[in-house]
């Protein structure tokens, strides 16, 4: 069979279809091998339980619980994910895949499909970890719908920020610890906000109230993810 | 053995990236093809000087063989050619008709295999291809790709198998395969038939013969058989 | 050493005596403050001043490298990172002792003092960063990009987490009216010492650039 | 005028720091200077 009479239009990709290409393959080799997710999903359940057991939902007052409730939710969720979120790019220097990949793609390619693959990894461990944390821990929420929201923004403002860091990580030596050295300072900020933003959601009836501080982490990570626009192809191809 | 003569009867599919100049296949072929000139390049590693005064000329339809002991700078060379690491003095210009190339294009004009370049192990022999191939911005059809990596020495019954599983030797074809699925205007090999077999390396030295009429071809090698097929050599110094 | 320096290092050092005798005598005593602890305004404002232009300098600087690759400009970010860090640290021990004297306690979680806390930790991850990297070029690039991702959070810490809580921290010299609140004679003390320590940075800053040009130059002759 | 033994003693205190980094940093001064000579820069 010679290849004229192959039909395939070839069509143009654009840079959106390369990026859900890069997605795609990040979901499949992580389908197969599970090392993230499971990494991911049994720190946060230990945590979770060794939390819940100390504290449970009775030994603190009522009037506490929402304070508490939500700052330790997303110091879970958070170092729960930053044993998963930096394999993205190190599982890629290690395999020596990273210079068959830099060839390959466009930089933009490569870092929005692994974005969005860390967007899908925390995505996944909120889904996993808040029912099971509000049963632990009794954690009772108000409004559900800002809820919701403050743990989208979460979700997505975590990503743009450790994606990047993990990206600079990946090209240096002991780079799992280092991951969360890096990521810690830069995501407090965005940390602070969400707490506030998921006690807002806990306590407050209307909700408008969790408004400021997800207005705060909106506007963080526009600025992480503009930012990590211009920085990336200089990390990625040194 | 299906016929290797496909990259005769080039695919005439568009560049599909937005790149100035319209780099397409058909006027690729038509006029003079990619030219590579590097000149006096040298590389420190930290207080190592690898490589110094290098200079020389990649042309269409000549194979430039690059030899020298180990150590004596021929990856990082070849990795400077391919323009993944920044020469400390020197310069390396991609000419297409006279009209030097920026680094995004010429990356897409160009094919690299290295030992310390790897693929997907988790993924398939196809799978990696099809991965390779959508990444570069081509949806080259499945038959084609399967047609790819037959031409290499693939049984059809290894292309579905985890590139995990796969020997020394076909793991090397399958990189070739890499190397040339977007039907490269410059081939970068180092080291092309290591743990290949006598019958694969009879098979590279076809292919490149074949397509060094259009292509400008680089070999890092220190193989007699390899350094045969050089027009060039080019020795560098230990 | 050529004439200008000795001329401005022989100023340099008697403008601080003049600002040391300023901040003691010549400035009164700030009312509405606990005894003389007002007066710690004179080193801690410019503390962390000066650890701002550091941090600014370091950005530039971190810039530069990105486009010019040229390792002179890592090793101004490195310095200047690194002097960043000591008038941080300064500043929040002044800063602290001030709460101390003031308000009793050393550390009160007063959002002024979690942007500091917060800016140490970035630049500490910064050094961490540097120390992981052998290769100088990539340790630069890396460096430069995440000392940038860094200071593009930085105003969020230290202009607007201050703000939007209510603070302990007494009101900045130019608040959100942009007049100045303070008495006259104090303000030349504190402007007379910005002044100085803006010097003495730059002093501190230029040894460490020629001292790690030095150690370059030796290294690539060196082979 | 406030009470000058109290804080004659502190800036006492603070011109000693000073006089001891300025004296530091000039030693340092005059023997990168030396260096830089030797190095022909």
């Amino acid at each position: 069979m010679t290849l004229e009479k192959l039909p395939g239009e070839i069509r143009s990709l654009s840079l959106l279809r390369e990026s859900l290409t890069v997605l795609r393959k990040e979901l499949v080799s992580e389908l197969r091998s599970r090392v993230a997710l499971s990494s991911v999903g049994l720190f946060a359940l230990t945590t979770l339980i060794a939390v819940a057991y100390q504290i449970g939902p009775y030994r603190i007052h009522e009037q506490d619980r929402p304070h508490l409730h939500s700052a330790l939710l997303w110091i879970i969720l958070f170092f729960a994910a930053s044993s998963g979120l930096p394999r993205v790019f190190v599982k890629e220097e290690d395999a020596h895949t990273a210079k068959t990949l830099r060839l390959a793609a466009r930089p933009a390619a490569v870092f929005t499909g692994k974005l969005l693959f860390n967007l899908l990894l925390l995505l996944g461990l909120e889904a996993f970890l808040v029912p099971l944390f509000a049963v632990f821990m009794g954690f009772a929420v108000k409004n559900i719908g800002a809820f919701f929201l403050v743990l989208a923004a979460g979700g997505l403002g975590l990503a743009a920020s450790s994606t990047t860091v993990a990206a600079i990580i990946a090209r240096a030596s002991g780079s799992s610890t280092l991951f969360v050295v890096l990521a810690v300072p830069l995501v407090l900020p965005m940390l602070v906000f969400l707490i506030q933003g998921t006690r807002m959601a806990a306590t407050a009836a209307d909700w408008t109230a969790a408004l400021p501080a997800l207005r705060a982490v909106l506007s963080l990570t526009g600025v992480t993810l503009v930012t990590s626009a211009f920085l990336f192809p200089v990390v990625w191809h040194d | 053995m299906p016929s290797t003569a496909w990259s005769e009867r080039t695919l005439s599919y568009q560049c599909t990236r937005r790149c100035r100049p319209r780099v397409s296949r058909a006027t690729l072929g038509a006029v003079e093809g990619v030219r590579v000139e590097f000149r006096d390049i040298a590389k420190r590693f930290g207080r190592r000087l690898v490589l110094s005064g290098v200079t020389g000329t990649a042309t269409p339809g000549k194979v430039l063989v690059i030899t020298g002991p180990n150590g004596s700078g021929k990856s990082t060379l070849l990795n400077i050619l391919a323009g993944l690491v920044r020469p400390t003095r020197g310069s390396v210009r991609y000419l297409l008709d006279g009209q030097e190339l920026s680094k995004s294009q010429w990356f897409r004009l160009l094919g690299v295999c290295a030992p310390d370049m790897a693929v997907y192990e988790e993924l398939s022999a196809l799978e990696n291809l099809v991965f390779f191939s959508r990444v570069r911005g081509l949806a080259l059809p499945q038959e084609l790709l399967e047609h790819h990596l037959q031409v290499l020495g693939l049984r059809p019954a290894d292309l579905r198998r985890p590139v995990g599983q796969f020997s020394s030797g076909m793991l090397q074809r399958v990189k070739l395969a890499q190397a040339l699925v977007h039907d490269p205007q410059v081939l970068v090999l180092d080291e092309p038939s290591s743990n290949l077999d006598s019958a694969g390396h009879e098979l590279l030295a076809q292919l490149l013969t074949e397509r060094a009429r259009r292509c400008a071809v680089i070999v890092a090698t220190n193989d007699p058989r390899e350094v045969a097929w050089g027009d060039t050599v080019l020795e560098l110094a230990a | 050493m050529t004439r200008l320096k000795k001329f401005f290092l022989a100023a340099l050092f008697v403008w601080f005596c003049l600002v040391i005798w300023g901040a003691f005598f010549y400035a009164p005593r700030a009312a509405g403050f606990k005894g003389e602890s007002a007066r710690i305004v004179f080193f801690h404002v410019p503390q962390a001043w000066v650890a701002v232009v550091a941090f600014c300098v370091n950005l530039v600087a971190s810039i530069q490298y990105l486009r010019r690759r040229d390792l002179m400009d890592d090793i101004r970010a490195a310095a200047s990172a690194r002097l960043g860090l000591l008038f941080s640290v300064l500043a929040t021990v002044s800063g602290s002792l001030f709460a101390k004297v003031m308000w009793g306690s050393f550390w009160n979680w007063d959002p002024r003092e979690v942007s500091i806390a917060i800016l140490l930790l970035i630049y500490a991850a910064y050094f961490a960063l540097r120390q992981a990297v052998p290769d100088p070029e990539r340790r630069g690039t890396l460096a430069a990009a995440y000392a940038i991702l860094a200071f593009v959070t930085m105003p969020f810490l230290v202009f607007v987490v201050p703000r939007i809580y209510w603070s302990l921290h007494p009101d900045t010299i130019i608040n959100v009216q942009g007049k100045i609140q303070m008495e006259s004679r104090m303000f030349q003390v504190l402007m007379g010492s910005v002044l100085g320590f803006t010097g003495l940075f730059w002093w501190l800053y230029s040894l460490e650039t020629r001292l790690a040009r030095l150690r370059l130059f030796r290294d690539q002759r060196g082979e | 005028m406030p009470a000058p033994e109290s804080l004659f003693w502190v800036a006492a205190v603070t011109v000693g720091i000073w006089l001891g980094i300025f004296l530091y940093c000039l030693r340092l001064e005059r023997r990168l200077r030396r260096l830089e000579e030797e190095e022909g820069l």
